[in-house]
C-alpha cells in the first residue's frame, strides 16, 4: 500500500488536533488533541521508517510515547490544582496575564 | 629711534591709558584717573609728532615704513601679521586723531566732571583712540578690519554709556549692528582681495593690484564696492546713515570725538588709503562719489528743519563727510583729507559748545526752547560762532578753504565731475543757512529761563533730569546727568580745549591758500605718487575764483538765516504751513529709518517669529514627537495582539509555522 | 603619560565617592587642575611642525575583533584636549562652591564624563572612538535626569522626560555609527584581519559605493551631537533641564566631539564621499547658521538664547571643516577651541545672573552692571567673543573659516556671513538686556562674588591670551589639518590661486 | 537478527549521570523530614560536581552512544552558562514561596531535570535524543512555572506554557518525522548527507520539515511570532524560575538550534538563512515594541528577552565561526546582565508591596545603591552601552553579521537598540531621578501580578541577604569586567566556535 495515504492519515490528525486547540475552550479537551498531534507524529515516523527501512522511526515513536504521557501526566495535575483553586475550567477565563 | 618705532608708541600709550582707567577703578580718584586718560593721549600726540619728524627726515619716495611684531595668525597661505605701515597719511590722521583728542579729553575732564561712571568714561574714550590709532596705522586688512571693529565697539560702548537710558542702549544697538554690517563688507572685500592677490598686505596689494587687475574689471569694482559698504557704514553715508543722529544719545563729548571729529571720517580714510585700487575701479569711484553727494544734500536739507541742537549738527556733520568722500572719490585726495582736518576742527568746537548750552539747559536739546545764551554764556557764544563761522566757510576760515579746494578740483576734473561743482555749492548754501540757523536761534534774543537763571545768579538750571528724547526721567544711579553740569565758561579746561579749537577752527585754512602755500597737498603727495588724479592741479586763478564764489554763497546763506531767524521770525513758520509735507518729509528725516525697518527688521523678526512658533514647534518637535508617538503606537499594537487568549497564542503560531512553510515552498520551487 | 591623563580624572571620581560630602567637591577640582597640569605638559612637550600622531600608545585589547586601546595626540586634538581639561575644572570648580545633593555621586560622574570626553578625542582606534563617543552620554544622562531642573511647572518636559530625549536622539546617531565603523574595518579588511585602527584603515582605502552609506551614518551620529539644524530636537528641552555647571562643560565640549569626529575619522577614511557630499553637508551647515542665529535672537530664555548661538557657531565650524581648505579647517579647530572658552564661561555666567534675579528670562532682567561693573566687565568680553569681535581669536576663527569658504565655495560664504551680523544682534541683546537698560524693580543685583570670579576669570583670561595670540593654536593644528585635508582634495596645496574661481575649485574637487 | 549494543564512554557522559543521581538523591531527601533542608545544599553539589565533570571533559570531543550524544566544547560552553544560571536560581529560590508551596526536595529535583534536559540538548546530536532532551527541559519547567499553588497567575502561566510549548513540541516532532522521511536519518550527519543526496530543494517533506523545527526552536528561544507565551510565563511564574527560563531555556534551545541549522543543513545555507534572518528582525521589533510602557518588570524582561533573542538568532544565521562564537559569548554577557537584573527584582518584590511593579523600584538609588547600581549597570548593559559586556556582545555580534553580507540585519539591531533605551532607561530614572508625572507619587492598589492579595509575606530587608545581594553584585561586577576585559570571555566564546566550524 502506497506510503502517501499514512502522510495524509498523519496530516489529517495533526491538523483536526490543531484545529481541536484552535476551537475549544476546555483545557481537557485541548490536552486530547495534543495527543492527537503527538500520535500523528508518531504515525508518520512508524511509516516512514517502513518506507525509508530502518528501525530508527520506530524507536523514536516508542519514546515519542513516553514522552506524551509525561505531558499529559503534568496537564491533568495542573488542572487538578487549577481546579481546587476553584479557578474556571475554561482557557478563554485565564486571562489575567496579558498586555 | 625710528618712525614705526614711534608708531607703535602712539598705540602703546591710549591702550595702556585704558588699561590703567579701568583697573584703577575704585583704587585711584576719579580726576586722577581723568588726568591719566588726558595725559595718555597727549603722550600719544608728542610720540606722533615725533614719528612725523622721523618721516620727514627721510627722502620722500622712502616715506613708508612697515613694521611688524609678531605673526598673529599665519597658517595654510593666510599670512597675516601684527603690522603698521606708516607714512605720511597715516601720521597725517595719527596728528588729526590724537591732537583732537586731547583737547576732547581735556574738554571731558571738565564738563563729565560729575559723572559716577568716570573711570570707565575715560578708559573707554582711551581705548577708542587706541582703536582709531590701529585702524590708521594697521598695515594690511586684516588689522585694518580689527581697529575698524573696535572703534565700532567703543563708539557702541560711549553711545550706550549711560546704560540705564533705553534710549541710548537702543542707539548703540544700532550703531553697532550696522557697523557690523560694514565690517562683513570689509571682510568680504579682504577675502576677494586673498584671493586674486594672495595676500592682506598693504604694501604687496597695492604693488600687485595694476598688474593684476585690468581697469573696471568686475573683480575689482566688486572688491571696491565692498569696501564702501564698510567706508559708508562708519561714515554714516546712504544708507547707512541712520545710526548717526540716534549715537547722539552719548555724552557730548563722545559725540564731539568720535561722531562729528575723528571715527566718522574713517570711511574717507579708507577710500584715501586704498585709493590705488579705486583708481582701477572708475565706476565704483564714481558710485561713491554720487553718493557722497547724496548725501550731503540729503543731510543738508534735513539739517535745516532739525530742532535738537545734537541731532542737527549731527546732520551737518554727515552732509560734511559728503564732501570729504566726493573729494577722495573723485580723486582730489589732499583736498579731501585737508577738509578732514579742518572739519574735525570746527566740528569738535561746535559740539563742545553745543555741550556747555545743553549743560546750561539742564540737559534740554530742543533748539525751539533756547535763546539768549549770546549774554548768558560769552564764551561759549564766541566759540560757537567760531564753529559756525568755519563751518558756514565763512571767507578766511578753515572750513572756507578746505570746502572750496574740493569743489575747485571737481571743476578741474570737468566733465560730468561740475555736477559735483554745481550741487557742492548748493550743498554749501545749505550749511550757511542751517548753520547760522542755529546760531541765531541760540545765541541773540530775549533770554530763555535758563539763561536768564544763569545771567541772574551764575547758577545752571536743576531740575529733575529728563530723556530728551523719550522724556522718560532719568536713572541717575549710572551718574547721568550727575549732579551738577559744568559748562565752559565756569571749567578752565573745558575753556583750554574749546579756546584753541577755536583758533584752529578760525586760522588752520591758512596751512593750504591757493597760490600761496600748500603744506598738506605737499606733505601727502608721496603717498598718491603715480596717480594721475592727485597730478590734476587746479591753477591757482580758478581755485580763486571757486573762493570767490564760494564766499558769495556762504555769506548769502548766512544773510538768509539772519533774515529768516532774526529780522522776520515769523518766515519759518509761515514756510511750514505753505510746505507742510515737505517739512514733514525731511523732519522725518526722508522716512529712512522706517524704511530700513519694513525692509530689515520687520522681516527678520518675522522670520524669527515664524521659525520659533511655527517651524520649531511642527517641524523640528514634530519629528521627535512624531516618532515617539508611531513608536508608541506600534508597542499598543504589540500589547494588543498579547490578549491573554492562549488559543490565539497558538493561532499565531500556527500561522508562523505556515509563513515559515509558504515561504520554504516558495522559494525551492 | 597620555594614559595617566586618560584615566586619572576616573581615578580621582573613584576615590571621590568614599570621601566625606563636603570634601568630594574639593577632591573633584584637584583632580580635575592635576589632569590640566598634565595636558599643559603635553602642549609643551609638543613637537610643532610635526604632522603624525604623538605621545602615542597601541596594545590589543581584543584580540579576535582587531579592537585595540590606541590612543596618540596630533594637530587635531592637542588643543581639543586642553580645552576639555580647562573647561572641566571651570564647570568642576563651580559646581564645587554650591551645594550639591549627593555631591560624591555628583562629582564622580563629572570626572567620569571627563574621561569620556577625553578618551573620545584621544583614541586613535576607530572603535575605541566609538565607545568612548557613546560612554560620554552615560554620565551627562544622570547629571541631566538627576539633579536637572523640572520644567513641568512651567509646561515643559521633566528632567527624566528632556534627559530621555536627549539621549535616545543622540544614541540613534551614535548607534548607525557604531554598525558604520564596523563595515568600515571589514569591508576594507578584503578578508584580510580585522583592524580598527584608523591610520590603517586609512591607508586600505574603502569602495566609493560602501563609503556613501558610510558616510551618512557617521555623519548622522556627528550632527545630532553638534546639535545641526533639524536635528537639534532634543537641544531645547535638555539645555533647560541641565543643571548649569554640567551644562558648561556639555555645551562647552562635547558639541566640538561631532566636529572634531568629522575631521579625525570622516575626511580620512571616506574622502570620495566627503568631496561628493560637500555641498550637502554645506547645505545644513550653512541652514544651522542661519536657523541658529534667528533663533538665537527670538528667544528669551537665557538657556535658550547660548544653546541657539552654539547651534550656530557648530554651522560655521562644520562649513569650515567641509570647505575642504586647510585653512577652512584650521579655523574650525581654532574655532572649536574658542567656542568651548566662551560658551561655558556664559553659562556660569548664566548662573550668576539666575541667582541674583532668580529668573531665566531676559525680560525680567536688566540693569545689573551698576552693582556688578566687575561681573558685567567679564561678561561684556565674553559677549565680545562671542560675537566674534575682530581683534577676538573667535574672530580669526571666523576669518579662517569663511576664507576658506569663499575661496572654495562663494555662495555658501556669503549666505553665512550674514550670520555674523545676526551673532552681532543677540549677543549684544543677551548682554543689554541682562546688565544694561532700567533695573525692574524689586530687582537685587550684586558684584561677582570672589569664588565666583576664580572660576570666571580664568577663563576669560584664556580669551583675552587666545585673542592676542591665536597663532598658538594655528601653528600647531596647521600642519596635521593640511596632511588630512590634502588627503581629501588629492594633496592639492592651500593656496589663494587654487581657487581662483570659486566653480574652477569645484570642478578640480569633483574630478577625483 | 543479531543485535549489537552501542558502546557506551561512561566517562563521556558522566556529567548527565551526575545530574541524575544529584536528581534522584535530591527528590528522596523530601522523603525524610530531618533532610529537607538540605535540598538546596545538594542541589548545588550536584551542580557543581556536574559543572567539574563538564570542564573535566573539555577538549576531547567525540560522539557518545552511537551518535547520540556530542559532547564538544560547544555543548560544554553552554551547558556551563546554563549550569551556572541553576546555581544563581537556587540562590534566588532561597526563602521562596513557591519553594514551601512545592516542597523543597520536588522543586529542586525538578530544577535539576531541567538542567539535565538542557545538558542533554547542548550535546543532542540526534533527532530523538534533541527530541527527548527538549521534552526534559520543557515538562519539569511546567511544573516549576505552576509552582506557587496558591497564586493564579502562577497557575495560568504553567497551564499556558504547557499547552502552548506542547503544541510547539508537537509541531517539532512533526517536523522531525518529515526530515526522518525525506533523509531516512535521525542523526545529524545523517540527515545533513540525505539531503546532501536528495537535494532540498526537490523535496516538499524536508522543507516542511525544516520550517517545523525551525517553529519548534524559535518557540524554544521565544522568536516573535512563536514569543506570545514568552511575557504570560515569565510574569506568572516564580521570579527565581523566570530568570531560569530566561537564559538556561534560551541557551540550551540556541545551542541545539546552531547544531542542527549549522551542522545537519549546513550546506543548505542559503535555503533557510534569510527565513530566520527575517524571524530575527521580526522579534528584535516586536520584543522592543512590546517591552515600551511595561510597568511589571518581570514581563518588561520578557519582552527584552524576546528582542534579545532576536540580536542572537542572527549569531545563527550567518553561520560562521565568528557567529557562534558571538553567539555563546553573547549568552554569557547575558548570563549577568539578566541575572543581575532579577537579583535585583527579587529582593524588591519581597521588600514591597509593590511586587515587580516598577514602582518598586522608586528611589532605590538614594536608599539602597548596592541594589541600585547592579540594576543599573544591568540595564545599560542590556541596552549595549559600552564598557559593558553587552556592547561587546553587541559588536560580536555586529561584526559577524556584517562579515555573513548581513548588514541590514546588523542595522536593525541597532534601530531595535534604540526603541530599547526608552523602556530600559525607563527603569534607571525610576530607580535615580524624581518620580515622573506617569509613574505617580506612592499609594494606589498593590501590582496584581507580582504581588497579589493573597501574596507572601513581605520581608522588608531581603535585600541585604547575602544570597541576593552577592549574585546581584557579582553579576554586575562580570558585566562591567566583560567590558572592560572581554579577552577571556572572548576565547572562552570562540572555542564554541571552534566546535562546529573546525
Amino acid at each position: 500500500m502506497n506510503i502517501e495515504w499514512y502522510i495524509v492519515l498523519s496530516s489529517l490528525l495533526f491538523t483536526i488536533g490543531a484545529v481541536g486547540i484552535l476551537i475549544r475552550r476546555s483545557p481537557i479537551v485541548i490536552l486530547l488533541c495534543l495527543e492527537l498531534m503527538l500520535n500523528a507524529g508518531n504515525l508518520a515516523l512508524v511509516a516512514f521508517s517502513r518506507e525509508v527501512g530502518n528501525q530508527q522511526g520506530q524507536v523514536f515513536a516508542l519514546v515519542v510515547m513516553v514522552v506524551a504521557a509525561c505531558e499529559v501526566v503534568v496537564g491533568l495535575g495542573l488542572l487538578v490544582a487549577i481546579f481546587r483553586r476553584k479557578l474556571p475550567m475554561n482557557v478563554d477565563d485565564l486571562r489575567e496575564l496579558r498586555g | 629711534m625710528s618712525s614705526t618705532a614711534w608708531a607703535w608708541l602712539v598705540l602703546l600709550f591710549p591702550l595702556l591709558g585704558s588699561i590703567v582707567c579701568a583697573l584703577s577703578y575704585r583704587v585711584i580718584p576719579a580726576r586722577a584717573a581723568g588726568a591719566i586718560g588726558t595725559a595718555a593721549v597727549g603722550l600719544a600726540f608728542l610720540c606722533g609728532i615725533a614719528a612725523l619728524v622721523n618721516l620727514l627726515g627721510d627722502p620722500a619716495e622712502t616715506r613708508h615704513h612697515a613694521s611688524s611684531l609678531w605673526d598673529y595668525a599665519s597658517a595654510a597661505g593666510l599670512d597675516i601679521k601684527l603690522g603698521i605701515y606708516v607714512d605720511p597719511l597715516s601720521i597725517f590722521m595719527v596728528l588729526i586723531v590724537t591732537g583732537v583728542s586731547t583737547l576732547i579729553h581735556l574738554y571731558s575732564f571738565g564738563y563729565m566732571g560729575s559723572d559716577a561712571g568716570y573711570h570707565r568714561f575715560f578708559s573707554y574714550l582711551n581705548f577708542f583712540v587706541f582703536s582709531m590709532l590701529l585702524l590708521v596705522l594697521a598695515g594690511n586688512f586684516v588689522l585694518l578690519i580689527v581697529g575698524w571693529a573696535f572703534v565700532g565697539f567703543a563708539s557702541y560702548a560711549l553711545i550706550s554709556f549711560w546704560y540705564r537710558r533705553t534710549t541710548a542702549t537702543k542707539a548703540g544697538m544700532k550703531a553697532f549692528v550696522i557697523n557690523v554690517v560694514g565690517d562683513i563688507g570689509l571682510v568680504l572685500a579682504a577675502f576677494l582681495i586673498f584671493q586674486q592677490l594672495g595676500s592682506f598686505e598693504y604694501t604687496q596689494v597695492f604693488e600687485k593690484a595694476p598688474e593684476v587687475f585690468q581697469t573696471n574689471e568686475w573683480t575689482i569694482v566688486a572688491i571696491c564696492l565692498l569696501l564702501l559698504v564698510g567706508a559708508f557704514a562708519k561714515s554714516a553715508q546712504l544708507p547707512l546713515h541712520t545710526w548717526l543722529p540716534d549715537a547722539m544719545e552719548g555724552p557730548t563729548p563722545v559725540s564731539s570725538l568720535i561722531h562729528a571729529a575723528t571715527m566718522v571720517t574713517a570711511g574717507v580714510y579708507l577710500i584715501a588709503r586704498t585709493h590705488v585700487l579705486f583708481e582701477l575701479a572708475p565706476t565704483a569711484a564714481d558710485i561713491a562719489a554720487f553718493t557722497g553727494l547724496a548725501t550731503l544734500l540729503v543731510a543738508g536739507t534735513i539739517a535745516l528743519v532739525m530742532t535738537d541742537l545734537k541731532r542737527a549738527i549731527a546732520y551737518s556733520t554727515m552732509s560734511q563727510i559728503g564732501y570729504m568722500v566726493v573729494g577722495v572719490s573723485i580723486g582730489a585726495y589732499s583736498a579731501g583729507m585737508f577738509h578732514l582736518m579742518t572739519h574735525a576742527f570746527f566740528k569738535a568746537l561746535l559740539f563742545m559748545a553745543a555741550g556747555s548750552i545743553i549743560s546750561a539747559m539742564a540737559n534740554k536739546q530742543n533748539i525751539d526752547e533756547m535763546s539768549g545764551f549770546g549774554k548768558a554764556m560769552k564764551f561759549t557764544s564766541i566759540a560757537m560762532l567760531c564753529g559756525s563761522l568755519a563751518l558756514a566757510a565763512f571767507p578766511g576760515t578753515s572750513g572756507f578753504f578746505s570746502k572750496d579746494e574740493i569743489l575747485a578740483y571737481a571743476t578741474d576734473r570737468g566733465g560730468m565731475y561740475l555736477i559735483f561743482t554745481v550741487l557742492g555749492y548748493v550743498g554749501a548754501l545749505l550749511t550757511a543757512i542751517y548753520t547760522f540757523r542755529l546760531v541765531f536761534r541760540v545765541l541773540p534774543g530775549k533770554p530763555c529761563k535758563e539763561a536768564q537763571e544763569l545771567i541772574d545768579t551764575g547758577h545752571l538750571a536743576h531740575e529733575t533730569p529728563r530723556n530728551p528724547a523719550s522724556g522718560e526721567e532719568e536713572d541717575t544711579d549710572v551718574g547721568f546727568p550727575g549732579p551738577e553740569h559744568h559748562i565752559a565758561d565756569q571749567t578752565p579746561s573745558m575753556k583750554i580745549a574749546m579756546g584753541v579749537l577755536s583758533v584752529l577752527a578760525l586760522f588752520a585754512g591758512f596751512v593750504q591758500v591757493p597760490g600761496l602755500d600748500h603744506m598738506v597737498t605737499s606733505f601727502l603727495e608721496p603717498v598718491w605718487e603715480g596717480s594721475p588724479l592727485a597730478a590734476i592741479e587746479p591753477s591757482t586763478a580758478a581755485s580763486w575764483v571757486g573762493l570767490a564764489i564760494g564766499a558769495a554763497i556762504s555769506l548769502a546763506g548766512i544773510g538768509i538765516a539772519y533774515w529768516a531767524y532774526v529780522l522776520r521770525p515769523e518766515v519759518p513758520g509761515k514756510l511750514i504751513e505753505r510746505f507742510g509735507w515737505l517739512h514733514t518729509f525731511l523732519y522725518n528725516k526722508w522716512y529712512f529709518d522706517e524704511l530700513i525697518d519694513v525692509l530689515v527688521v520687520r522681516p527678520a523678526l518675522a522670520i524669527g517669529r515664524f521659525a520659533n512658533r511655527t517651524f520649531e514647534r511642527f517641524v523640528v518637535d514634530g519629528l521627535v514627537n512624531g516618532t515617539r508617538e508611531t513608536v508608541g503606537e506600534a508597542g499598543s499594537v504589540v500589547r494588543a495582539v498579547q490578549n491573554g487568549f492562549v488559543r490565539s497564542y497558538a493561532l499565531l503560531l500556527l500561522i508562523g509555522f505556515a509563513g515559515l512553510a509558504l515561504y520554504f515552498l516558495i522559494t525551492s520551487s | 603619560m597620555i594614559n595617566v591623563l586618560l584615566w586619572l580624572p576616573l581615578a580621582f571620581g573613584l576615590v571621590g565617592l568614599f570621601l566625606p560630602r563636603r570634601a568630594t567637591g574639593w577632591w573633584a577640582t584637584v583632580g580635575t587642575i592635576a589632569t590640566l597640569g598634565i595636558a599643559i605638559g603635553m602642549v609643551a612637550g609638543f613637537d610643532t611642525g610635526n604632522s603624525g600622531l604623538q605621545y602615542t600608545t597601541d596594545t590589543t585589547w581584543i584580540s579576535g575583533l582587531g579592537v585595540d586601546y590606541s590612543l596618540g595626540i596630533d594637530g587635531l586634538n592637542l588643543f581639543l584636549v586642553l580645552l576639555t581639561a580647562v573647561v572641566w575644572i571651570g564647570g568642576t570648580a563651580f559646581a564645587a562652591f554650591r551645594q550639591q545633593e549627593r555631591p560624591q555621586l555628583f562629582f564622580f560622574l563629572m570626572l567620569v564624563a571627563e574621561t569620556a570626553t577625553l578618551g573620545s578625542f584621544l583614541s586613535q582606534d576607530l572603535l575605541l572612538f566609538v565607545l568612548f563617543f557613546d560612554l560620554m552620554l552615560v554620565p551627562f544622562y544622570f547629571l541631566f535626569g538627576i539633579w536637572g531642573k523640572d520644567r513641568r511647572p512651567e509646561g515643559g518636559p521633566s528632567a527624566p522626560a528632556a534627559t530621555m530625549k536627549m539621549i535616545v536622539y543622540t544614541l540613534i546617531g551614535s548607534l548607525l555609527m557604531l554598525v558604520a565603523a564596523i563595515a568600515t574595518a571589514i569591508i576594507s579588511a578584503k578578508g584580510h584581519p580585522i583592524t580598527f585602527s584608523i591610520q590603517a584603515l586609512q591607508e586600505q582605502g574603502l569602495p566609493l559605493g560602501s563609503q556613501r552609506w558610510i558616510f551618512w551614518f557617521f555623519a548622522a551620529a556627528f550632527l545630532v551631537k553638534m546639535p545641526a539644524f533639524l536635528v537639534h530636537g532634543w537641544m531645547p528641552d535638555a539645555y533647560r533641564a541641565a543643571p548649569l555647571p554640567v551644562l558648561a562643560v556639555f555645551s562647552g565640549v562635547l558639541a566640538k566631539v561631532g566636529a572634531y569626529g568629522f575631521l579625525r575619522v570622516v575626511l580620512p577614511l571616506f574622502p570620495e564621499a566627503t568631496v561628493e557630499f560637500q555641498e550637502i553637508v554645506l547645505v545644513i551647515a550653512v541652514a544651522s547658521i542661519l536657523y541658529g542665529s534667528v533663533m538665537a535672537f527670538t528667544q528669551t530664555n537665557v538657556r535658550l538664547i547660548a544653546g541657539y548661538s552654539s547651534i550656530a557657531q557648530l554651522g560655521f565650524i562644520t562649513a569650515g571643516i567641509f570647505a575642504l581648505r586647510a585653512d577652512g579647517s584650521d579655523g574650525a579647530i581654532l574655532q572649536m577651541v574658542n567656542h568651548g572658552l566662551v560658551v561655558a564661561p556664559i553659562f556660569v555666567v548664566v548662573a550668576l545672573l539666575v541667582e541674583r534675579t532668580g529668573s531665566e528670562d531676559i525680560r525680567e532682567m536688566g540693569g545689573l552692571a551698576f552693582r556688578a561693573p566687575i561681573l558685567a566687565a567679564l561678561f561684556l568680553i565674553i559677549t565680545l567673543a562671542t560675537l566674534a569681535m575682530p581683534g577676538s581669536a573667535n574672530f580669526i576663527g571666523e576669518f579662517y573659516i569663511l576664507n576658506g569658504l569663499f575661496q572654495a565655495k562663494i555662495v555658501f560664504a556669503i549666505v553665512a556671513i550674514s550670520g555674523v551680523a545676526m551673532s552681532a544682534y543677540y549677543a549684544l541683546r543677551l548682554y543689554q538686556r541682562t546688565m544694561h537698560n532700567r533695573k525692574p524693580d524689586g530687582l537685587e543685583s550684586r558684584e561677582i562674588g570672589f569664588r565666583d570670579a576664580v572660576v570666571l576669570a580664568p577663563l576669560v583670561l584664556c580669551i583675552l591670551g587666545l585673542a592676542l595670540y591665536p597663532q598658538l593654536i594655528l601653528h600647531r593644528t596647521s600642519p596635521t589639518v593640511e596632511q588630512t585635508v590634502a588627503r581629501v582634495t588629492g594633496g592639492a596645496a592651500p593656496n589663494a590661486t587654487l581657487a581662483a574661481e570659486g566653480k574652477g575649485h569645484e570642478e578640480m574637487v569633483s574630478e577625483r | 537478527m543479531n543485535f549489537d549494543a552501542p558502546h557506551i564512554d561512561y566517562a563521556g557522559i558522566s556529567p548527565l549521570i551526575a545530574l541524575t543521581v544529584g536528581l534522584v538523591v535530591v527528590l528522596m531527601t523530601s522523603v525524610f523530614k530531618p533532610l529537607r533542608r538540605t535540598a538546596p545544599a545538594l542541589t548545588m553539589l550536584t551542580l557543581a560536581a556536574t559543572a567539574g565533570l563538564l570542564i573535566w571533559r573539555w577538549g576531547d570531543e567525540q560522539s557518545l552512544i552511537a551518535g547520540a550524544l556530542r559532547m564538544d566544547e560547544l555543548a560544554i560552553t553552554i551547558s556551563l552558562i546554563a549550569i551556572a544560571t541553576a546555581a544563581f536560581a537556587v540562590l534566588f529560590s532561597i526563602r521562596e514561596p513557591a519553594v514551601a508551596e512545592a516542597g523543597s526536595g520536588e522543586y529542586h529535583a525538578l530544577l535539576l531535570g531541567s538542567v539535565l534536559g538542557m545538558v542533554m540538548l547542548t550535546a543532542a546530536d540526534n533527532l530523538v535524543t534533541f527530541f527527548v532532551a527538549l521534552e526534559t527541559l520543557s515538562i519539569p519547567l511546567y511544573i516549576l512555572c505552576a509552582a506557587n499553588l496558591r497564586r493564579e497567575g502562577s497557575l495560568e502561566s504553567g497551564l499556558k506554557y504547557l499547552i502552548v510549548g506542547s503544541l510547539g513540541s508537537a509541531t517539532l516532532l512533526y517536523g522531525m518525522a518529515f526530515l526522518y522521511g525525506g533523509t531516512g536519518a535521525t542523526d545529524f550527519e545523517g540527515i545533513a548527507r540525505g539531503i546532501t543526496q536528495g537535494g532540498v530543494l526537490g523535496d516538499p517533506l524536508i522543507l516542511v520539515g525544516i520550517g517545523m523545527c525551525a517553529v519548534g526552536l524559535a518557540f524554544k528561544t521565544s522568536i516573535a511570532p512563536f514569543h506570545q507565551w514568552t511575557p504570560d510565563v515569565y510574569q506568572g511564574a516564580p521570579t527565581p524560575i523566570t530568570s531560569f527560563m530566561a537564559v538556561a531555556t534560551k541557551a540550551a534551545a540556541f545551542a541545539v538550534f546552531l547544531r542542527f541549522f549549522d551542522v545537519a543543513l549546513g550546506d543548505q545555507g542559503s535555503e533557510w538563512q534569510p527565513a530566520l534572518a527575517v524571524l530575527a528582525a521580526i522579534s528584535i521589533v516586536v520584543g522592543n515594541l512590546g517591552a515600551i510602557g511595561q510597568d511589571s518588570l518581570k514581563r518588561l524582561l520578557g519582552y527584552s528577552g524576546v528582542a534579545q533573542a532576536g540580536y542572537m538568532l542572527g549569531g545563527v544565521v550567518v553561520a560562521s565561526k565568528s557567529g557562534v562564537s558571538a553567539l555563546v559569548f553573547y549568552l554569557a554577557a547575558y548570563l549577568f546582565m539578566n541575572l543581575a537584573a532579577f537579583a535585583v527584582v527579587i529582593a524588591r518584590e519581597r521588600e514591597t508591596p509593590w511586587g515587580d511593579d516598577i514602582r518598586a523600584l522608586r528611589g532605590l538609588g538614594a536608599e539602597r545603591p548596592w541594589l541600585a547600581w547592579p540594576l543599573t549597570i544591568s540595564m545599560f548593559a542590556l541596552a549595549g552601552f559600552p564598557a559593558t559586556a553587552g556592547f561587546i556582545g553587541k559588536l560580536y555580534l555586529i561584526e559577524a553579521l556584517v562579515e555573513g553580507d548581513y548588514t541590514w540585519l546588523a542595522v536593525f539591531i541597532a534601530v531595535g537598540t534604540m526603541i530599547s533605551l526608552v523602556y530600559y532607561l525607563r527603569v534607571v530614572a525610576a530607580m535615580w531621578m524624581r518620580p515622573d508625572s506617569e509613574a505617580a507619587a506612592p499609594g494606589g492598589e498593590p501590582a496584581i501580578a507580582g504581588a497579589a492579595p493573597e501574596a507572601d509575606p513581605i520581608d522588608p530587608d531581603a535585600g541585604r541577604r547575602l544570597y541576593l545581594l552577592a549574585p546581584a553584585v557579582l553579576c554586575a561586577a562580570a558585566t562591567v569586567f566583560f567590558g572592560v576585559i572581554p579577552q577571556p570571555l572572548v576565547d572562552f566564546a570562540s572555542h564554541a566556535g571552534a566546535a562546529i566550524f573546525g
